[in-house]
């Protein structure tokens, strides 16, 4: 079979998304790699490194930066950034797609489509409540990623001062069947107790508190990281009801202690906020008809050459979606050879 | 300009006259039409602790006679706004539960099909009249006068059968109001929390107690008043103010009006049109220091 | 201390708060505490705990439930019913829990007067000769004293 | 026995739900598979093209990717097959956790194991009242173990119409579906509570069990019909000894796969030898599901790549110099060493580490491409500073983490002042010559660095443990020869590391005297 003819749409250029190019590459196919930032690595590549005195924490953040070398070196691969899809449409067998890239309009007919188009962050403004944008020093943990990548240090974005008191809120906008998100999202338990393991290390001076409903198992060195986690971070099994400004711009929260309502108080607070569908979905949705799971992410339809990968079909790990992501490459190829 | 079903509720028109005065005063200012009902009643609140299929009936008994009378209902008090407004709502929602209500209302030659629309008069305000025609009606410069507001819960809560209307958790609509009558809003602690009045038949103790956290913090933030919109507050904050000082053994003298009785004083209308006479807290001082006289 | 035991535990109470109106989500409850940290009740007296409350129905605690003092501390302000990260409806899960309570056979004096005192006149208040002048002397519109419809409406409902 | 002849064929090992699973999806892509089953139990649903050998036992394996000479011990004979690739596809076995003081199985006390067969069995369901599901409670319970304990508590609310409490110390639902499963749990009249201090009796007529219910803040005392223990997945008793026959590594549960994201999903240190599922690490249906597809995947790619790159000598191998000492075999991570009468580097195993040459005491061994080709090359190309009292630093970068960094950097970044490096496919390769060699040239070389990967981050494993122990060594070395120990140094680092990096080599090098 003449493979190079086989052109394959893979919308997105997150680690999936480059997981899925890659692997179709080196079983010969011709990916097209669409990406709608200027860069690829998604979001992913905005992430820290989480090792702590030289030990990796296991959060695969790196990974991203291990693809896109392979990327760079991978020939077979018709990649185009800064490209949006104007619309796909059905044609014959495969689709036809309408690709607005930084060269004018391309028309492309494709056999199969991948939709790597990622997750979006949960947007903390949605539940007022919570206070993020109302009350200074309440940032979510996708800020503290990019300040940590960024400055190598955690500052209170209100007088770039060092916090001596710390907080982590878990499940924000996760786990929650009022948003209309019935999953846990994954990734959460593991990126805030890794950066405050980091935290903890480089400001030992600093109190960590973490406020939760479960701890999630993450990553294999979670039996070994779990016995000890208490010593480094004060763990609250409670969430709190109310996020209000105090002197000095100190974030204060309620907080049920079993016989009270106690007032806490922290120079940063950290909204763990989870994964939620990419806007995007919809549009894809729509031009492609693909099933919607029932936590509200795309699901493949393999018959007509539509398949998801990575965090577009539900929240999941970087690991993870990698490993989603391999397993798509096999059933695309299959599809592309016709096979079931 | 639209006509209004003017509901009073129980509490108002025997405890509260001097809400209901000044809210009729405001309203003639403003040319709002607001029509008496004569045979509203209970708007069924009270009654939804022991049978809230009964309070929600006297609620749609309410809804129907403002249908009947063809106009959306404006109120006063907020536990009348959220009781109608729920049950509205629920007519409106809830095939099977409108079939219900008329199958009872029937007892009595009433029916109605859950179009009467609820709004307290503060919303009505706003969308209805707007701020520019009220800031239009001031006479009297209130000079920034400094004002915390308490808005209450049923104002506000909860939110799903106030579509479009104001954040429960940052809410706005009584601060934009003020702003537009010249008056300051004063931001202080606890300014959600809610006034305990419906504890006060249970348990006065927790009542007072949660009364008295609010006018430690209106206090302590230098408002020379707190403003209410609905009569149970005002229970709550003036009618009992006296008592959390003896309670406590402290003192507040926090003069506490409704909402049209400050939007009055703006309008230059009288003291006595807006029953600041009646309020427990002497106003005399309050309004003096405004009027630049003393009565 | 206090211990709860097994002839405590009634199977079908959650069961049965779940049958009325407004307790319908109490099982998707994940006790996380969002509600009772956010509670204005709570904060002034500690015996009202509206995790504590669910968890106690959840477990089948009826009796303890029905005829505690606690369940009709809730101002119902729905400060926790409009944080709920699981859409409990905590205030309408509080009067539902306070309809079975009366129908039961608890409640408290207060409350069973204020339901008389409406089915009587169709007002909470009704207005005497006293309220007549003052309104009159107010300058506001006269109101009838009772509204005797709301009888009616109530008694041909029981009937 | 000898190597040399490509066979595609893939020994799968395992013979439950997961070996099947993988020999169907291999089979599915035309792939010939030989299944070595443990057991022998038959199975009627044998997927077609799939070779399936009965209580079979892998006794020793030698070979690469492609192939693979492996020996098989079934129904008491001994015998030989050729297989291209091995994947370990062992289910997890499944162990009840510790059960309180006093409490014991038995009636009214069962493993969920044994408790599905007596529930959901063909005895069909006793009828139950009330059913406690004890989970334990160090939170040390994965999103595996609690798919099946929710799935069974599930199970026996809706077939036994039981009421169920669980009892755990964290709810596990970090895998798709479960938060879902959770809620069924709970809209069907399950309750699950976070207890403290667990006690159980048991009384002929019921089990009794005492907890402190932290939301309550008050002791509870249940009754019920069963407590039943939920188990964790463990590793397959299997998989330590499979892991020596093929050289490969474990991580501290005993799963076939080091703690290593580089490894996940299916991947071990050995090219051509797989793990998936619970050979892998505790799975979930979902985790199952994906590594076997991926790992199929993986299987094409490596076919591919045999039959359509070329695969030339990485090892250069020098006789003379060979004490036949057996180093170079015992170092390397990647089983890429096939001992004859002498060392045999096996270029489709091999993955350029180059730690068997660093190790070989002789320097017997060479990587190709690397000493001669570019580390001489930039020691010679090396010129003095010309700019005062800057200082001059070579370092020996691993290409995956510093290297990238330092190549991604603009050349008048900071972290790049006065400094040369060389790029190695892992810092396991730098001989102790090699940094002698460079801290011998005072006037040139100022400080010397060696940029390694976090470890457990590592691509061949204890690469960047030999890395930092070299650099100690010679530490200690300088000390004693009165030399400055600080003009050597050791950071590792990962390719998105890049600020902590940077202030390590400028602490490094404002430390240079």
């Amino acid at each position: 079979m003449d493979r190079t003819s086989e052109d394959v749409l893979v919308i997105g250029g997150g680690i999936a998304g480059l997981t899925v190019a890659l692997g179709l590459a080196k079983e010969g196919w011709r990916p097209w790699l669409i990406e709608k930032e200027d860069r690829l690595g998604g979001h992913a590549a905005a992430y820290v490194c989480k090792a702590v005195e030289g030990e990796c924490q296991r959060c695969g953040a790196c990974l991203v930066d291990l693809a896109l070398k392979e990327h760079a070196s991978e020939a077979r691969i018709k990649t185009l950034v800064n490209a949006a899809i104007e619309r796909i449409t059905p044609s014959g067998s495969g689709h036809l797609a309408a690709l607005e890239t930084p060269d004018g309009l391309v028309e492309q007919p494709f056999r199969a489509v991948v939709l790597c188009h990622g997750f979006t962050p949960f947007d903390p403004r949605s539940r007022t409540n919570l206070g993020y944008g109302r009350v200074p020093n309440i940032m979510t943990g996708h800020e503290l990623e990019a300040m940590l990548k960024v400055t190598g240090r955690v500052l209170r974005p209100s007088d770039g001062a060092v916090p001596r008191q710390m907080a982590f809120v878990q499940c924000v906008g996760s786990r929650n069947a009022r948003l209309g998100h019935p999953y846990c999202s994954q990734v959460c338990c593991g990126y805030a107790l890794r950066m405050a393991r980091q935290i903890k290390n480089r400001l030992p001076e600093t109190d960590l508190t973490c406020f939760y409903m479960d701890i999630q198992t993450y990553g294999k060195d979670f039996p070994d990281v779990w016995p000890g986690l208490g010593g480094e971070i004060r763990f609250v099994r409670e969430i709190p009801g109310d996020y209000f400004s105090l002197e000095g711009d100190r974030v204060g929260v309620l907080v049920e202690t079993g016989d009270a309502v106690e007032e806490l108080s922290f120079d940063l607070l950290v909204l763990s906020v989870g994964m939620a569908p990419s806007p995007d979905q919809d549009r894809f949705c729509e031009w492609l008809n693909a099933p919607v799971g029932a936590e509200g992410f795309l699901r493949s339809d393999p018959d007509s050459g539509v398949f998801v990968a990575g965090s577009a079909a539900g929240p999941m790990s970087i690991v993870d979606s990698i490993a989603h992501a391999r397993a798509a490459v096999r059933d695309v190829a299959g599809f592309l050879e016709g096979r079931k | 300009m639209n006509r209004y079903a003017f509901f009073l509720g129980c509490t108002i028109p025997a405890r509260s006259r001097n809400y209901e005065m000044s809210a009729r005063a405001v309203a003639k200012r403003l040319g709002l039409e607001i029509v008496d009902i004569a045979d509203f009643g209970c708007c069924g609140f009270p009654m939804k602790a022991t049978d809230q299929a009964a309070a929600g009936l006297l609620a749609a008994r309410n809804l129907a006679l403002a249908e009947a009378a063809g106009m959306d209902i404006c109120t006063l008090c907020s536990a009348c706004t959220s009781m109608l407004s729920e049950e509205a709502h629920r007519l409106a929602h809830d095939a099977g539960h409108l079939a219900e209500a008329n199958r009872h209302l029937a007892g009595i030659g009433r029916s109605c099909s859950g179009t009467a629309r609820v709004r307290h008069f503060a919303r009505v305000l706003i969308e209805d009249v707007g701020l520019d025609r009220i800031r239009e009606s001031i006479t009297v410069d209130l000079k920034g006068l400094p004002v915390a507001i308490h808005y209450g819960c049923h104002y506000l809560k909860p939110s799903e059968i106030y579509p479009g209307w104001d954040d429960p958790e940052a809410p706005k609509s009584i601060e934009r109001i003020l702003e537009a009558i010249g008056a300051r809003p004063v931001a202080y602690a606890g300014e959600k929390d809610c006034c305990g009045g419906a504890v006060l038949v249970a348990d006065e103790d927790t009542a007072l107690g949660m009364a008295k956290g609010k006018l430690d913090h209106v206090k302590a933030a230098g408002a020379k008043t707190l403003c209410v919109v609905c009569p149970f507050c005002s229970v709550m904050y003036d009618d009992n103010q006296k008592s959390i000082e003896n309670k406590f053994e402290t003192r507040y003298q926090i003069p506490v009006l409704f909402l049209p009785q400050i939007m009055g004083l703006a309008m230059g209308v009288d003291r006595k049109e807006l029953g600041l006479n009646m309020n427990v807290v002497k106003t005399k001082q309050l309004t003096g220091e405004i009027l630049g006289q003393d009565e | 201390m206090s211990q709860i035991n097994p002839d405590e535990v009634f199977d079908d109470f959650a069961e049965m708060v779940a049958a009325e109106p407004g307790g319908e989500g109490i099982r998707s409850c994940y006790a996380c505490g969002t509600c009772s940290a956010g509670c204005p009740v709570r904060r002034v007296n500690s015996a009202y705990n509206p995790r504590r409350i669910i968890r106690m129905i959840l477990l089948g605690l009826k009796d303890r439930v029905l005829a505690s003092d606690f369940i009709w501390l809730c101002s119902s302000c729905y400060t926790c019913q409009e944080r709920c990260p699981q859409g409990v409806r905590i205030t309408d899960l509080m009067t539902a829990v306070r309809n079975i309570a009366v129908r039961e056979g608890f409640s408290p004096s207060g409350v069973a007067m204020q339901a008389d005192l409406i089915r009587r006149h169709g007002r909470l208040y009704p207005l005497d000769d006293f309220d007549h002048k003052k309104r009159e002397k107010a300058g506001l519109p006269p109101l009838p004293s009772e509204i005797e419809e709301v009888a009616r409406l109530l008694e041909t409902r029981e009937k | 026995m000898k190597l040399g002849e490509y066979d595609k064929t893939v020994l799968v090992i395992g013979g439950g739900p997961t070996a099947w699973e993988m020999s169907r999806s291999l089979a599915q892509d035309g792939i010939p598979v030989m299944v070595a089953a443990p057991d022998d139990a038959e199975r009627a649903d044998m997927p077609s093209g799939v070779e399936w050998i009965l209580g079979a036992q892998v006794t020793d394996v030698i070979g690469q990717v492609g192939d693979f000479a492996v020996w098989l011990k079934a129904g008491g004979k001994r015998f030989e097959r050729r297989a291209g690739a091995i994947i370990l596809a062992l289910d997890a076995n499944r162990q009840p956790g510790v059960l309180p003081a006093g409490a014991a199985f038995g009636e009214r006390i069962r493993a969920m194991t044994e408790a599905e067969d007596v529930l959901f069995g063909r005895q069909g369901h006793p009828s139950l009242r009330r059913v406690i599901v004890l989970d334990r409670l160090d939170g040390l319970s994965t999103a595996a173990s609690h798919e099946r304990l929710l799935r069974f508590a599930v199970r026996v609310q809706e077939e036994c119409n039981a009421t169920v409490y669980v009892l755990t110390s964290q709810v596990k639902v970090a895998s798709i579906g479960l938060e879902i499963l959770y809620g069924r749990l709970r809209d069907g009249g399950g309750l699950v509570v976070k207890p403290d201090a667990v006690q159980v009796e048991t009384g002929d007529d019921a089990v009794r069990i005492r907890f402190r219910d932290t939301v309550l803040d008050e002791d509870v005392v249940l009754e019920a019909d069963m407590l039943v223990a939920a188990e964790d997945e463990a590793p397959s008793p299997e998989l330590e000894r499979l892991a020596g026959v093929l050289r490969i590594e474990r991580d501290k549960q005993g799963f076939l796969q080091a703690d290593n994201v580089l490894r996940r999903p299916c991947l071990t240190n050995r090219r051509g030898v797989l793990s998936v599922g619970s050979s892998a690490a505790p799975s979930t249906q979902w985790d199952t599901e994906q590594g076997v597809t991926a790992a199929t995947a993986e299987i094409r790619e490596l076919y591919r790549w045999i039959e359509e790159e070329d695969h030339p000598d990485t090892i250069l191998y020098n006789r003379d110099f060979c004490a036949f000492c057996l180093t170079c075999f015992r170092v390397c991570p990647h089983g890429a060493i096939h001992f004859t009468d002498r060392p045999n580097f096996l270029p489709l195993a091999c993955q350029r580490c180059g730690l068997c040459a660093a190790a070989c005491p002789g320097e017997a061994l060479e990587l190709v491409g690397y000493e001669k080709e570019t580390f001489f090359k930039t020691l010679s190309s090396l010129k003095p500073l010309d700019v005062e009292g800057s200082k001059r630093i070579v370092a020996i970068a691993c290409t995956k983490s510093a290297g990238r960094v330092l190549n991604a950097a603009p050349a008048d970044a900071e972290i790049r002042k006065g400094l040369a490096w060389v790029e190695v496919q892992c810092a396991g390769t730098i001989r102790t010559t090699s940094l002698l060699r460079l801290l011998a040239r005072p006037g040139l070389v100022d400080g010397v660095l060696v940029l390694a990967c976090h470890n457990g981050n590592c691509r061949s494993g204890t690469g960047t443990v030999v890395a930092k122990n070299l650099v100690e060594s010679i530490k200690v070395l300088l000390r004693a020869i009165g030399a400055d120990p600080g003009r050597i140094g050791y950071i590792s680092t990962a390719a998105n590391d890049e600020v902590e990096l940077a202030r390590q080599i400028t602490a490094f090098r404002d430390g240079l005297r």
